[in-house]
């Protein structure tokens, strides 16, 4: 297989992992396997594949709630992440953190933040220690439409341009904060624009191509590896669930909706694959059986996942002191 | 009529819309969303967006714009969607919304009403299960009220919109589905006072908002074990009626908090020491409270419900006393 | 006279009334007649004279705690700006505000805010009062450069400018936030250029002049009246003292200090005046001692102010409630 | 040596940054300016813009920043001005500093340190006087210190940065020029027990910070009639030492609690509480609180030293309590 083949072959896999993977957690959501607040990213799938393979074992990511698909591609074990929205002490925050915060230090995945906003300043910071540390390192922060509008979105993008530092804004623009539409939302609604006015290269990208969210990845990373600050890419996605699983979505048009269906970027990235001859039907057939089986065994492990003992409930709020 | 909590708090929003042109409704997604917990559904409809009045992810912002909006003649309804964002806003409630009538010499009124969802016990983990409104209870100026009954929900907030000063509503999460009976034209209730919900005379039991159920239950299973509990709805968590509360523990000599914040610094410390400042030599048995343990909320039900008070804690603790 | 010299005259005298009433703080600080935090705004007076002789009477205006110039340009009277200083009954904040909460209601000037930003929502808020309540009124909003950075001020310029709301920012940006000069604050140092990102006419006016940012407010205010929603203006200066009575003024360069003292908005308007020969020798003289006056009346009215009972120290922390 | 409070904890930072490279100061004018307060003067020069950073405007971007740079590996000293703008930075400080160790199932330490200088006393009003660090003795995952002595001053800063978790410092505006002796050498103190500051017998003040004084003050005029009393100071207020107080009751049998928070919802309702659960049968008397008047601080000289506790208030309190 040639590497733009490859490359391809990997996004369509991680794509088709997530969705799946979100497929059979509405179902477990239902079973109350798992609880609390899940919000999916079926739909935006494009965008977590394409950011993420772009970004290095030793970058550090900064996500938020929406984050199911940030973690599975960035190499966190289906089962860890399942567990771990099972409550198991199996799973990646051992129980404490539910499908809103994912953790997985090891690759430098800094969670799983559900204030909007709460994570911009952590991303920051990360760059800002790599930066000080001299390591030639990228901070990439995921973060939605709706945070543009916080306070600390303003903050940290000036922070980040004034201090030059080595980190890659990803906004992923699903045009919705909860119900609320972009135009609702923003008096610009052109969030790249709003972006460069900090004086950093910034651009949109259609997010349910995988392979344009890759591309325009791999040269902001670069641009900001080879020392020329922050950047910003604007990913223009939308989720095809509602917000929630306790949002009724009543506020947008089942045709809009539907329109937005027609760009999936699974059969678009299917049929790219099919038309260059890089993808029989076996090959797809076999993917979907490869995350069948993953899926199937990340059930099972979840749901063999000890439980925390009650009277561990304590642990964790500090660290155990040298005496 | 038969109505829940959720409904109770909508009809008193749609009295107080009708009743006065200057009162508007303004939060994120408030609109078109219909409020995060459904409380402000179908008021756009009924009153168009100028008065249901969506906002941007700003939370500083659209809390100052409706002190600003109060101050300018109007009165603004706002809602934080939980607690737990308000930490945001904190800024303008406390040094603008709570401040501007002393600090201007008796000029400025703020007749603003903030509503918010605040506690925990639906698996929201730990940045979105915050108890925070003893944090508010200590601040002078405000007007901090919990409703905890269906009449409260709907007619707490008429009263606070009829005084000058700024009042916040906190709304526990855990109601919302409650339901019971409340009279199709049930409005303004007292905010001065807390309220016996259970009279007795052998302990009394101390509680507001999400905890009221808890110290309910707990007296009915207390009764059973032939203890005669009195439980103290405190409603008013700013200011104080320390007199209900000192007067009942002058009666019952035992005095159970229960209370949703976590234990150290929460609004059961102050009700402690005031009633062992002023009703010391009436207490027959050290003061008992029961709290949330001091941990950030893990996901992990079974973890929750042990950080949480629950009936079974308070019993304990009532027995302790008459111990 | 002329229109156009009567408006001159006006600016002239608001200007040096600015000047010579703090000079005249400064030696009253040193007595220890005032304390507290105070911030002079010497070096400016050409912002405060040129902005708010374009403000409506009914309009409303939202200050810093670098406001004497702001609240003297309203028309609050100096012996009520300086009884305030000495924390009398008769100041216009009854004592309670000092130097940093200066507050006429009557005058619809709402403070005074000391919090960087704080002001902002509130102006925004002031601002949706008058739209909802379809006045034609303009809300003017003054902060610094160092608010710009302020999450608070771009979640405010989004508000207000997604709304359209009729309110003029204007940004003094004399260069420095305390020690922190402006390119060590912004990635962008235009602010104007900042501000127009959200979509609002902004643009950057000569503040050392007074008649160039009357005419800038002017134009601002027809905009905004007209209906074309928020203005903002940058006011370039630069204060010719330190930043409070507590700072060394370690940070900046003489040499600077004294290039911009050349630059000193009132003789520079003399000289104009005097140029257009409108303005004799004579009529700054008279100028000169009718401010005199004015002061040393100030004084004596400060002086002789009534001091607040102590035991009114809690009144104004709530209204008096109706029973 | 003579040394002042404001240098003991100069001495502090400078020993911090000399030890271990990681460590770095940032805030709003540590550099240039010299902090807010002086206290870190010359640190710029000794150590250059790196590490003595200069931040923007923008409180919960830099203490963001801080927890993030904490989390890459550095070693943060985050100065926030004031108490009073921390408010902006609450959502950092509780929901990512607090809590990102426990909602990562312990894979998350934030080594930071957050100083920032608390109380009022010098006429500052009612929006820079605040005493808030009650507020933050509430939040389970941080640790609060007070130093109220030069030793304290110098050495809790060197023990909080070897705690692997976050710490936040206040600083008692009052107490920078206090002056006194101090070893060279001094260095690490223990930050976990509370410290008797005077011995006695008859009764227990217990205070903390700026407070201590004040306590230590009256405890001089009691023993002139006769009364014995006993100093603790808290020094440390989260996690509480709790055995320290109890014992000390349990001797003297008489406590008052000298707190310059708000009264109601202060920290002293905590220490009042913990004393009613735990010495309830120790207590001879009810016990004491002097604490702030319940009102936002006016600037009038007479007003704000009625609104603060005095050595008087203590005394008055302290001859109730052996009455
Ligand atoms: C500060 C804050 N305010 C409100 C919320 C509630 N809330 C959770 S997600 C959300 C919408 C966020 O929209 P966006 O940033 O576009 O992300 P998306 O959900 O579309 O991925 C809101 C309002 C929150 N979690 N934090
Ligand atoms: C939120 C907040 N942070 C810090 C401060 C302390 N402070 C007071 S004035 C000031 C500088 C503000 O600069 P700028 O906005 O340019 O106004 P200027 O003082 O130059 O008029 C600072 C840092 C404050 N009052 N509020
Ligand atoms: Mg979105
Ligand atoms: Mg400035």
């Amino acid at each position: 297989m040639s590497v733009r083949a490859k490359k391809r072959a990997e996004l369509l896999r991680q794509m088709i992992r997530i969705r799946r993977f979100e497929e059979r957690c509405v179902e477990l959501y239902s079973a109350t396997a798992i609880r609390g607040f899940m919000h999916l990213y079926i739909g935006e799938e494009a965008v977590a594949a394409g950011v993420l393979q772009g970004v290095g074992p030793e970058d550090a990511v900064v996500s938020t709630y929406r984050e199911h698909g940030h973690a599975l591609a960035r190499g966190i074990g289906m089962d860890a992440v399942l567990a771990e929205m099972y409550g198991r002490t199996n799973g990646c925050s051992r129980g404490r953190g539910g499908s809103m915060h994912l953790f997985d230090v090891g690759r430098r995945f800094y969670g799983g933040n559900a204030i909007v906003g709460g994570g911009l300043p952590v991303a920051v910071g990360l760059a800002l220690a790599s930066a000080m540390r001299k390591q030639p390192l990228v901070t990439v922060c995921l973060f939605g439409d709706g945070a543009v509008a916080e306070g600390e979105f303003h903050e940290c993008m000036n922070l980040a341009a004034l201090w030059r530092l080595p980190i890659l804004f990803c906004c992923e623009n699903n045009l919705y904060a909860m119900g609320t539409r972009i135009d609702r939302e923003h008096a610009e609604t052109d969030l790249a624009l709003r972006a460069s006015s900090y004086g950093m290269p910034a651009w949109a990208v259609d997010g349910m191509d995988a392979l344009a969210v890759a591309d325009a990845v791999d040269r902001a990373m670069e641009g900001i590896r080879g020392g020329s600050g922050p950047h910003f890419v604007e990913l223009r996605t939308y989720r095809f669930r509602a917000h929630s699983m306790y949002d009724p979505d009543r506020y947008r048009d089942k045709a809009e909706i539907e329109r937005w269906t027609e760009r999936d970027p699974i059969p678009r990235l299917i049929a790219t694959m099919r038309a260059d001859e890089e993808l029989t039907d076996n090959d797809l057939a076999d993917l979907e059986s490869e995350v069948d089986t993953e899926i199937a065994e990340a059930v099972s492990t979840a749901e063999a996942g000890p439980v925390e003992p009650v009277d561990e409930l304590t642990r964790f709020v500090y660290s155990p002191r040298a005496t | 009529m038969t109505t829940t909590y959720r409904e109770a708090l909508r009809a008193g929003i749609r009295d107080a819309l009708r009743r006065d042109d200057r009162t508007f409704l303004m939060g994120e997604d408030v609109g078109a969303y219909g409020g995060s917990f459904g409380v402000s559904l179908g008021l756009l409809e009924e009153f168009g967006p100028e008065r249901i009045r969506d906002t941007p992810l700003s939370e500083s912002a659209f809390v100052g714009a409706g002190i600003g909006a109060a101050i300018g003649g109007m009165r603004p309804i706002v809602e934080i969607m939980t607690v737990n964002f308000s930490l945001l806003a904190l800024d303008q409630i406390l040094n603008n919304a709570a401040t501007l009538l002393y600090m201007s010499g008796g000029q400025i009124n703020v007749p603003l009403v903030i509503r918010m969802t605040t506690g925990a016990g639906r698996q929201l983990a730990a940045q979105h299960s915050h108890s925070l409104e003893g944090w508010y209870a200590h601040i002078p100026g405000l007007r901090v009220l919990a409703p905890a009954t269906l009449e409260d929900a709907r007619g707490m907030l008429w009263t606070a919109l009829t005084d000058p000063d700024p009042a916040l509503l906190f709304e526990h999460g855990s109601l919302y589905n409650v339901s019971g009976d409340l009279a199709d034209d049930a409005g303004e209730v007292d905010i001065d006072r807390a309220k016996i919900r259970r009279a007795g005379t052998d302990i009394t039991l101390v509680a507001y908002g999400g905890t009221l159920r808890t110290a309910l239950a707990a007296a009915d299973d207390l009764a059973d074990r032939k203890i005669d509990a009195e439980v103290v709805d405190l409603r008013t968590l700013r200011p104080l009626d320390e007199d209900t509360i000192v007067e009942s523990v002058s009666r019952t000599h035992r005095l159970v908090v229960v209370d949703e914040g976590w234990r150290s610094g929460s609004l059961s410390a102050e009700i402690t020491a005031r009633v062992a400042e002023n009703a010391f030599y009436q207490l027959d048995a050290p003061i008992e409270r029961v709290c949330t343990a001091e941990v950030p909320m893990p996901y992990a039900k079974h973890l929750e419900d042990a950080a949480l008070p629950q009936p079974g804690d308070v019993i304990d603790a009532a027995l302790r006393a008459v111990g």
